[in-house]
């Protein structure tokens, strides 16, 4: 049991990875000399040299190419996409190719590959450095989406996706690589594949993953205060997802809140929220409420940022609501 | 081996590259008879009759080397050993097809012979055979891959971000442009500012040949050239000069192309061509020759006829390979509906 | 009012517009001397030259990023996409470019371009040639997401999206282009951005578009035999997407379903049935259920393709179960 | 114009010239206080020093023309006529600056001045040339459009498609990379398979020229060259071959590249080539140059300190511009929480 950070238990995990399979490449822009723009893969270059840690050209489509072909000839590559808004020059490559390549050819060819990448606000990096683009990827069967929110679960998470058969979307955020905490190697917070509580309650649920579960877990201690017990879940294995402890705390509960920080039309809270209303309907006292991020693009300036995904303000009040009925100030 | 052996080899050698042809030709006929009997799995096939000459590249590689191809890929898997029957019936959508029936003509693969698998995404398998070659480069495995594609995608970025990367990395691979001179109904020189392809690779870095598609052995001793580099790190492009003899799909009849340029097309065929050098040079007879097209004709009926009588795969099947053995299949929908509105399930 | 079909429908749409409107350009693969791969260009070119009706190489993140271009610069483009399957090697033109310009600028610079594409199953064209993939553009502010379901919307829809100021993805389904119906080129169906009801019903509402809303009418009809009375409604305008009618029609049925040929987790369906969770709730008798695609790659093989997704029996059966509890024959 | 006028005339010009390179870089400088006040929106700052030569190739463009930029884009947009003021207060995310606060260093733009927008995806912003040149072309109204862009977008496939273009389509377009030798960490070395950037453009069907960064007139002479075919259709590529002086972005201490290898770079410098040409031939002196300095010193003081007084933008700006004003601008969560919890709405 250490104390480290969310970045180094990542690399921590690749490189404790890297050691124990050499079938373990990593393949991605900046990766090698750089260390990664967030400094993710310091020093792996020097511990395993180019072969191994490739420095790519700024050809992201053809990385995520490379890697499922070096995936489907006995490697296991990592491959790293610098930011997740660069998804979308990849699309074709993960989506039509990555994910589906096992199904086209009957089971003959699987694809055991890991895109890392990172998303999320908080460094005014604007409209294409600040985004949550997980739901493209919930969307896309073959592909398995991994979204860590502790410093155990960066390790653990991507310790556990470089033993998976099939591609691995594995997304960081940026605004948590220099988050402390506890990493213990030999315990993962949960089994793979299954949501976490990360603290129990009576009154409500609010389900969340990635850096809005630090939002949630900040709201519900708050809620705590006004005598609101709220259990956080975080969801950390996307898809395919294992909504059944979704499902037991809802129906235990009879509320329930779904939190990202992406754009909340068409998001992974609008999933959770259905899925939620069609099982757990009896039991529901109040609707399933999705708190995300507005339906703009991100802004520059820090403030409209910062304004434009949910606080743990909003969420500690929108939960207050809910439970109480009592209306925030912000109520229109 | 004495000259009269090594003569002897090259002999017999042509005469194995004109049956393969055969082979690839007699295919293509059948596939197009399994789709005028309503038998195929939709009509999204293309026919890669004028382009056998490909087979040229294909014997040019070995046991262990990997492929991807392109959406008209056929005659190269035919090249690399494939078994007709399970061709087609992959083609006509059955259970015992190459991929259980869900790949069909555009997505055929096989792992055994190296098939890293057809692509319907015009480039989409090309980037595939730089992630193989990285892989033979660290093993020093002595493997090559080749990407085969057409001309088509020569227009698609991620062939210069592939090839720059084969050239930076200096990786075991080949990409071997099928230049059929049509994209569906474009002829290349209305989607190529420049029409010298072998130019652009080679001011990515790579080595590069073009051979006319009329000529089998000529593309024969370009690619034993190029794959003997890319076996040392120095990869390649080759450019087939060939010409597609029918429409693009079953569908198309070719109405953008005058009745002229298809019979001057059509005169650049890789098998007469063959035939007229082996019988000129008296490698074989005609009736020799004709032996062999009689039993490539008969191979490929076989072919079709197992297609047609194979079995359709189970519906339950479709939940299968969605991921690997061993983890939850996909949830069908019809269980998700009745775990909502099964009366045991509610309050 | 005129019989014809979707295909002639679209293909007349872009005629006036070509007409009416000297700043109307096609730009794709194969829109000229080909036609289009489905024949909805079919003459275009002879009518209005190489300059208007221009053959693109097999290019489509240029092709795209050429459409905003000249959408910047004075032209309306309207870009084909012969696949929406293809979408993937474009989204990076079309959701960090297209979609954001306007915003990252400050509202000096719009985009006012169309990407007509088409998508669905129907031809055994298997995984990457019958996809269902308007999810993604749902979930990007800035885009408008527009799929016809009938002769008169895929005229007027389509003329509508060429008045437009920003980029419209308009979504046509292979399935449909030999429908036959009335065109009525002085009449929409209903007001641009909204939903239209294409039957009333008290019983439930049906809420669907693109193809599955025949399917979904078909089923209405069988389930008016049975004495249940289905209200049918078409989105046609997806994003932004006006609910105020859906929310009408639910509060007044309590009862709904959604119905996508999308691979349902993450889908337009999901979006709307956590919509009408929220704003319904008090109002629904029974949860809103989705039905969708499977959860799968789209298989070759003509059964399994037809079998992958809803079809009127099994919406039928669904609606049935919703609203008289009689199980179906497939209940688990 | 006899001689001595012309001769005048280029005098004037190239005086022109540095004091447009001299404002380039003084206000790369007050960029880089304004991050050090810890004013900034944020830490993408990408300064252009050491590339300043680029006023070569925006000074042969004319009043009409248009452009896209790179990350890397203050140095080209002040060399279109940007006013350093409104490019100050976006960079801070301010209400005036040129996107409101919405866009920032990585995506200024100013339809007036034909600038179509900065990008911070690599290649992002080529294509949109492409489309441009559509414009123009069928227009008749000859214009041009500029694409400038990094040795790094060398390796995006985009650019490569929309080389081809240009070329079959024989559009009034330019693509300007400034090699400044690096990629973030990634020399271009150890990103390009084969470093002749203008060999590829070739291999397209573009004219090409490749200039010295160090040397302004010589970029100049190769953009007039370069941009008069492109108003005549025939599309070109310039490679400026110059240097980063500094890091990345404002974090980047460049720990990957040696003190002697910078010290050589920053040797190559634009400013101290054009003043050494300028007094040597007798142009202009010392002093007046000095003079030149001074203002532009002067004149981004007061761009650094408007920017640091200006106003940031009001929260509820953050809805507009999502779509073109008359559209209902997106609903902020808060109303739809209210309208789904208010007392008011229950049954
Ligand atoms: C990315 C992509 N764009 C477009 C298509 C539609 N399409 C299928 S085949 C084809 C022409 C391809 O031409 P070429 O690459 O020369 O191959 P050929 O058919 O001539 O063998 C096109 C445009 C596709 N399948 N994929
Ligand atoms: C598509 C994309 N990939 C990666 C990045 C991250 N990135 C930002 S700048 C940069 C280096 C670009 O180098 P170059 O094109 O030479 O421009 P320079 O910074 O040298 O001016 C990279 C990799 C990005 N912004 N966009
Ligand atoms: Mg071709
Ligand atoms: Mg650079």
């Amino acid at each position: 049991m250490t104390e480290t950070t969310y970045r180094d238990a990542i690399r921590q995990a690749l490189l404790d990875a890297m050691q124990a399979d050499p079938s373990v490449i990593l393949i991605g822009e900046e990766v090698g000399l750089y260390g990664g723009a967030y400094g993710v893969t310091k020093g792996l270059i020097d511990l395993f040299g180019p072969d191994r840690v490739i420095d790519a050209p700024i050809s992201e489509a053809a990385i995520v190419g490379a890697a499922v072909g070096a995936a489907m000839t006995g490697l296991r590559p990592v491959a790293e996409l610098m930011y997740v808004d660069f998804i979308g020059m990849t699309m074709d490559q993960l989506a039509n190719q990555a994910a589906k390549s096992r199904y086209m050819f009957g089971g003959q060819i699987g694809v055991p590959m890991v895109l890392r990448t990172q998303g999320g606000t908080g460094r005014s990096a604007a409209a294409q450095h600040s985004q949550s683009l997980e739901a493209w990827v919930l969307h896309t069967p073959g592909l398995r989406l991994i979204m860590p929110a502790t410093v155990n679960d960066a390790y653990h998470l991507l310790r556990q996706s470089l033993t998976q058969s099939d591609p691995v979307v594995f997304i960081e955020h940026k605004g948590l690589y220099t988050m402390k905490g506890a990493l213990d190697v030999d315990m993962p917070d949960g089994p793979w594949g299954q949501p976490v509580t990360r603290r129990k309650g009576r009154d409500l649920v609010i389900i969340s993953y990635s850096r809005m579960l630090h939002e949630s877990l900040a709201a519900a201690d708050r809620l705590a205060a006004s005598g609101v017990e709220a259990e956080v879940i975080d969801l950390r294995c996307l898809n395919p997802m294992d909504d059944a402890p979704l499902i037991e705390a809802v129906k235990r509960t009879g509320r329930a809140m779904v939190v990202t920080e992406a754009v909340v039309t068409g998001s992974v809270a609008s999933e959770i929220a259905a899925r939620l209303g069609e099982v757990c309907f009896d039991w529901l006292e109040e609707p399933v409420l999705r708190v995300g991020g507005e339906d703009i693009p991100i802004p520059v300036s820090p403030a409209l940022e910062r304004g434009s995904i949910p606080s743990a303000t909003l969420i500690h009040d929108t939960a207050l609501w809910l439970v109480t009925r009592k209306a925030p100030t912000w109520a229109a | 081996m004495t000259l009269v052996q090594t003569i002897a080899a090259a002999n017999t050698a042509a005469v194995g590259r004109y049956r393969t042809m055969r082979r690839i030709r007699s295919f293509e006929e059948r596939v197009g008879e399994l789709f005028l009997k309503g038998e195929s799995a939709g009509s999204m096939l293309h026919l890669s009759i004028g382009e056998e000459a490909v087979v040229g590249m294909t014997e040019a590689m070995q046991p262990g080397d990997t492929f991807t191809t392109h959406h008209r890929g056929h005659g190269v898997f035919l090249g690399r050993g494939a078994d007709p029957a399970r061709m087609m019936a992959e083609i006509a959508g059955k259970q015992d097809g190459y991929c259980r029936g869900k790949g069909g003509s555009m997505h055929i693969a096989d792992r055994a012979l190296g098939h890293l698998g057809a692509n319907a995404i015009v480039g989409g398998g090309i980037p595939h055979i730089v992630g193989a070659g990285i892989s033979y480069r660290n093993a020093g495995s002595g493997q090559i891959s080749v990407a085969f594609f057409g001309d088509g995608a020569m227009s698609q970025g991620i062939l210069y971000e592939s090839m720059n990367m084969a050239a930076l990395w200096r990786l075991p691979v080949v990409f071997c442009c099928i230049n059929n001179q049509y994209g569906m109904g474009t002829r290349v020189d209305r989607s190529a500012g420049n029409r010298d392809f072998p130019a652009r690779a080679a001011a990515f870095g790579l080595k590069t040949a073009r051979a006319d598609g009329a000529d089998v052995e000529a593309v024969h001793d370009a690619a034993r050239a190029l794959t003997m580099d890319a076996r040392d790190g120095r990869p390649g492009f080759l450019e087939i000069d060939a010409y597609r003899f029918f429409g693009h799909a079953r569908m198309d009849k070719s109405p953008y192309r005058s009745a002229q340029e298809e019979a001057e097309g059509r005169a650049r065929d890789p098998l007469a061509h063959a035939r007229n050098r082996i019988t000129a040079e008296g490698i074989a007879t005609e009736a020799e020759l004709g032996g062999i097209d009689a039993d490539a004709g008969a191979e490929m009926d076989l072919a079709l006829t197992h297609a047609i009588a194979a079995q359709p795969p189970a519906l339950a099947t479709m939940f299968e390979d969605v991921y690997a053995p061993g983890s939850p299949a996909p949830r069908p929908q019809a269980a998700r509906l009745s775990a909502i509105l099964s009366e045991g399930v509610r309050a």
